[in-house]
């Protein structure tokens, strides 16, 4: 068969977001792929510049509706560092624990996600169905399904009543058996793993020169997990376990993921028990000093790191945003090489992406010439790399 | 008449959605996933996610139009066979939302296509979807029997849309 | 009377109207028990009527790039070839249409030339995700074929006849004896009948996430209900056929005994679709010619042996 | 996966019967933001605050302007809530707001504000 080429994305079942790849093929085989990214971009950065602190948390947090949670928290961490605000010891009880619920919504979600990418639609039911227990719970404590809105600058903006404490453990016991019992059973489907195993497969020295994080650096054997390395919140009070494995391809991620749902419910379950009284939240001044920060936040995905400058106004004077997805989107690019049209689609769920903070272009301007370039994804992977 | 009863109810009872994102965060693509999840199950009544904007009836567009994806969306829109229906779900899609101001944005879906149904929310929740989803029926409902505006308006009646004044 | 004998079975009962209405039938039983399998609802039984209805009522757009003769014509050719194969099938004890000594070798030809029409459907509507479907198609074609006729030919050697209303006969009256012989080529017809109707774990020629839809990805309207049709009374060709061959109840109940065969025969097939994640098109062929392939030899090799 | 799928198959299906029953939304969801005109004091804090810049202020023929929702705007965060120093705006649980025309995602207030002032 002739060579050819086949775009996914803009507008393609596999993704749920508007990226695009094109493809060039060598019968089933990928020659080489061109990854266009910047259908999203929606100029967030710079938008900060105009709102107000309190006002730049809520577009922070639509930087993307999965790991809203990561984001504003990142985001309040770095602005309360400016601040020297004390962020009250229930307030960051209650920010891990989103931050865990976020986690196990982001990687059942996944599942799901990864089953229908290989057409496995019963394990996609299956994780969304048991995925709502916990977005009901989340909607008790916070309002919302989704964008839960429970961060802002000094602390969070509801409380835990004892009922919602209640209604949690009794989700999580229902998490417990189902996610237990779910999980196993898909790790055993022959089918499942066989489109998994090997595919997808990064090395350790891979992985750490392309900069990975999150699962898909733990997949890989590189153990970093900064709720251990740099603790933020609560989680320097925390006991937990950091799930990595060795293998590198999408089946150990899987595993990892999984894992990772076990580990927060018994963070889950941690907080609940040892939930400080107290205030939720210090008050936070209108205008925040002049300074800048830069804090860390263990996503769902990898690290997200914020950096804030504030030049003592009632606005931020820039904010720059490196999000999980795009430290993992060069592995993306190197997997994607050899490999078969089928694997496509599982492949670049694999690091779970979500391209909404992903999207961005990068103006080059030399000084010298004034001659302005911008660059897209490929040209700036291709310099970074050589 | 009878014929275009038929019609009516086929339409109303087998749309096929087609899903757009041409900017949003993602939550509200995962709130329409999720419409087809066990819990609300939208097969119920015959809507199935098509992967081809050929196959669809309603698109549904959710994220505010930023200025890269503007020519997609219109692309995807004429690959659609008629009759087609818009739902821009999410106030990204109705007005660009909280972007409304950003510079790389142009605002909702409106601001490129002719948009059917509304559906607020941040994300809305699925069964706000859902409810929208079932306007845009009534909506097809009416127009394949060629009702006009005022039948289309009585037809809509006893779903949740208020009269206007 | 006798030309209107003749039409009402071709056009009504068993012919037409009967297959298409049958794999609606089946298209929706099957959905349904897809659903329940997966803890939802599911959809209404009228929903595949409606669907095609409605897709009747739609735009129909030939895309740039696409041939239009092939476009307007291969989804009629396509459900005329399904149709055809289907007044060969006995429904039951009720004789075919077309009955005669070689009848299954006919039926397996058209369903081949189906394949060959579908891997055309994709190549000429101008989308690569239709070419690549097409060429997918006819690799998995290659895949499955060997072992249902391997699968069907033990049921012949068995009964020593070409003729589908023979075995039918046969196969009920032998059961008990053949009993090892008879589920073994159950086992491998079922598992490649799911591979010729491309459903998951075979459905890489249409696989949504890689491909969108395949052959069908440009389709629209008319057509795409012509084909839809097409694909349901292939469904329905595929699952009488297993019904009439492999099933004590055509012959035993009749027209009765056909439809809770067929039912028998799709419930299988759905749960077998819910529990599995697709193959790879390469793992496809890989699995056919390893596995696949060499178990029904077995069968058919036993079934020698048997009836030597 | 086979016992799972036939334990489901004679289960109670997971689906809520939505839209023929509703379900309860659970209380404190962010739905539709509503003010109480009689406690507002029209100090545009609301306005100030909302990050999606859905609140307009509308001369009412009171004293002071009084809020109106842009629903087709509103990212319902809540943080106009938040903000009132007089508590005169809540967030209710309507949800179902879906609507035919943006101008019925105008809170109702501000038409009949229009055509009081003509
Ligand atoms: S890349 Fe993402 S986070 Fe950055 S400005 Fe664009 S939309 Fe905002
Ligand atoms: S450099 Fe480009 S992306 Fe950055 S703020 Fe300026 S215009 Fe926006
Ligand atoms: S500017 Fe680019 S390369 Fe530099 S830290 Fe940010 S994302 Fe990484
Ligand atoms: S990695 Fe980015 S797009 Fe993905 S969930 Fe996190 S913030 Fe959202
Ligand atoms: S409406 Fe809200 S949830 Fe939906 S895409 Fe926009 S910001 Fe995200
Ligand atoms: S009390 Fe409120 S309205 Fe009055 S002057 Fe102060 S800020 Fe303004
Ligand atoms: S809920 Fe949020 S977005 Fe809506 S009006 Fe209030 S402050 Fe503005
Ligand atoms: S903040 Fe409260 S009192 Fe002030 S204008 Fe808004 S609703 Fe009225």
């Amino acid at each position: 068969m002739s060579d050819m080429e086949i775009p996914v994305g803009p507008q393609h079942p596999a993704l749920k977001e508007p990226e695009s790849f094109r493809f060039e093929l060598e019968g089933e085989i990928v020659k080489s792929v061109d990854i266009r990214l910047g259908y999203v971009h929606r100029g967030i950065e710079r938008a900060c510049q105009d709102r107000t602190w309190v006002q730049a948390v809520y577009l922070i947090e639509r930087i993307c509706g999965i790991c809203s949670h990561s984001h504003t928290t990142c985001f309040c961490q770095a602005v309360e560092d400016i601040a020297g605000l004390e962020v009250p010891r229930r307030a960051r009880y209650i920010r891990s624990l989103i931050g865990e619920m976020e986690r196990i919504h982001s990687h059942l979600l996944w599942l799901g996600l990864a089953g229908h990418e290989v057409g496995f639609d019963t394990l996609f039911m299956y994780a969304w169905r048991d995925r709502e227990v916990i977005l009901d719970a989340l909607e008790a404590i916070s309002g919302n399904r989704v964008n839960y809105g429970m961060n802002t600058i000094g602390g969070v903006r509801r409380d835990l009543t004892d009922r919602d404490v209640e209604e949690l453990r009794s989700a999580i016991r229902i998490l417990e058996e189902r996610v237990g019992y779910y999980t196993d059973v898909a790790l055993e489907e022959s089918t499942f793993r066989n489109r998994l195993e090997g595919v997808g497969k990064i090395t350790k020295q891979q992985a750490i020169d392309l900069g990975t994080v999150g699962p898909t650096a733990r997949a890989a054997g590189v153990n970093v997990d900064l709720r251990r390395d740099d603790p933020y919140a609560a989680y320097d009070e925390i006991p937990f376990n950091v799930v990595t494995a060795e293998a590198g391809d999408l089946l150990a991620a899987a595993e990892v993921r999984l894992g990772e749902i076990r580990e927060s419910i018994g963070i889950m379950k941690y907080i609940l028990d040892n939930l400080p009284d107290g205030p939720i939240a210090v008050k936070a001044p209108r205008r925040i000093p002049p300074g800048e920060a830069c804090s860390r936040y263990e996503a769902p995905r990898g690290e997200d790191i914020h950096y804030v400058r504030s030049s003592g106004g009632d606005k931020p004077e820039r904010v720059k945003v490196r999000a999980p997805t795009l430290a993992n989107i060069n592995a993306v690019a190197e997997s994607m090489k050899g490999v078969r049209v089928a694997d496509i689609p599982i492949i670049i769920a694999g690091i779970d992406p979500c391209f909404s903070c992903t999207d961005r272009m990068v103006r080059l301007e030399d000084r010298i010439s004034g001659r302005v370039e911008v660059l897209r994804w490929q040209d700036l992977s291709r310099r970074y790399r050589r | 008449m009878m014929l275009e009863k038929i019609i009516a109810l086929s339409r109303k009872s087998s749309p096929w959605v087609c899903h757009f994102n041409s900017g949003g965060c993602n939550a509200c693509d995962i709130e329409v996933m999720a419409t087809l999840t066990p819990r609300f199950d939208v097969e119920r009544f015959g809507i199935q996610l098509k992967g081809s904007p050929r196959h669809a009836d309603i698109l549904v567009c959710t994220g505010p139009v930023t200025k890269q994806i503007r020519e997609r969306l219109l692309r995807v829109y004429h690959q659609m066979p008629t009759p087609k229906y818009i739902a821009a779900v999410g106030s990204c899609a109705l007005s660009g939302g909280v972007f409304y101001d950003c510079y790389n944005v142009l605002g909702g879906i409106d601001r490129v296509l002719p948009v059917d149904v509304y559906v607020p929310g941040c994300p809305p929740r699925p069964d706000a979807i859902i409810a929208g989803i079932v306007k845009v029926l009534q909506k097809m409902e009416a127009d394949a029997l060629e009702l006009g505006d005022q039948g289309r308006a009585s037809a809509a009646e006893g779903g949740n849309s208020r009269v206007s004044h | 009377m006798a030309i209107i004998d003749d039409l009402f079975k071709i056009l009504v009962f068993p012919g037409f109207l009967f297959v298409v209405n049958l794999g609606l039938f089946l298209e929706w039983l099957d959905r349904k028990i897809y659903a329940r399998l997966q803890n939802r609802v599911g959809p209404p039984w009228y929903q595949p009527w409606l669907d095609i209805l409605k897709l009747l009522s739609k735009e129909d757009v030939i895309p740039e790039g696409a041939s239009r003769f092939m476009f307007t014509w291969l989804p009629v050719f396509y459900l005329a070839v399904t149709v055809t194969a289907s007044l060969c099938i006995p429904v039951g004890t009720y004789a075919a249409i077309y009955s005669f000594p070689g009848d299954l070798i006919v039926v397996l030809f058209l369903l081949t030339l189906a394949t060959i029409i579908l891997f055309l459907l994709g190549w000429y509507s101008g989308s690569p995700f239709g070419r690549v479907g097409a060429v997918r198609a006819v690799t998995q074609f290659l895949a499955y074929e060997v072992p249902l006729v391997a699968a069907l030919l033990t049921q012949a050697l068995l009964a020593d006849s070409w003729s589908i209303s023979l075995v039918m006969a046969r196969t009920t009256v032998g059961f008990p004896r053949f009993v090892v012989v008879h589920l073994t080529a159950l086992a491998v017809a079922l598992i490649s009948l799911q591979g010729k109707l491309l459903r998951v774990p075979f459905d890489a020629p249409e696989a949504e996430t890689e491909i969108v839809a395949g052959p069908f990805t440009e389709y629209t309207g008319r057509r795409l209900a012509f084909i839809r049709l097409a694909e349901r009374t292939e469904m329905a060709v595929g699952v009488g056929l297993v019904s009439d061959l492999f099933l004590p109840f055509p012959a035993r109940l009749g027209v009765l005994g056909f439809v809770i065969s067929a039912i028998l025969v799709t419930f299988v097939l759905s749960v077998l679709r819910a529990s599995v994640a697709r193959f790879r098109i390469e793992d496809t062929t890989v699995l056919a010619w390893k596995y696949i392939l060499p178990f029904s030899a077995l069968g058919m090799v036993l079934a020698i042996i048997v009836r030597g | 996966m086979l016992p799972e799928l036939i334990r489901s198959l004679f289960q109670k299906p997971a689906t809520v019967r939505y839209p023929v029953e509703r379900v309860p939304a659970p209380e404190g969801l962010r739905g539709k933001p509503v003010c109480d005109y009689s406690m507002c004091i029209g100090c545009r804090m609301c306005s100030r605050d909302c990050p999606a810049a859905a609140i307009e202020m509308v001369d009412t023929g009171e004293r002071t302007p009084r809020p109106v929702f842009h629903y087709d705007r509103c990212a319902f965060c809540g943080q106009c809530a938040d903000t009132c120093p007089k508590k005169a705006i809540s967030l209710t649980s309507d949800y179902e707001l879906s609507a035919f025309s943006k101008d019925d995602l105008v809170s109702l207030e501000r038409r009949r504000g229009e055509s009081a002032a003509g």
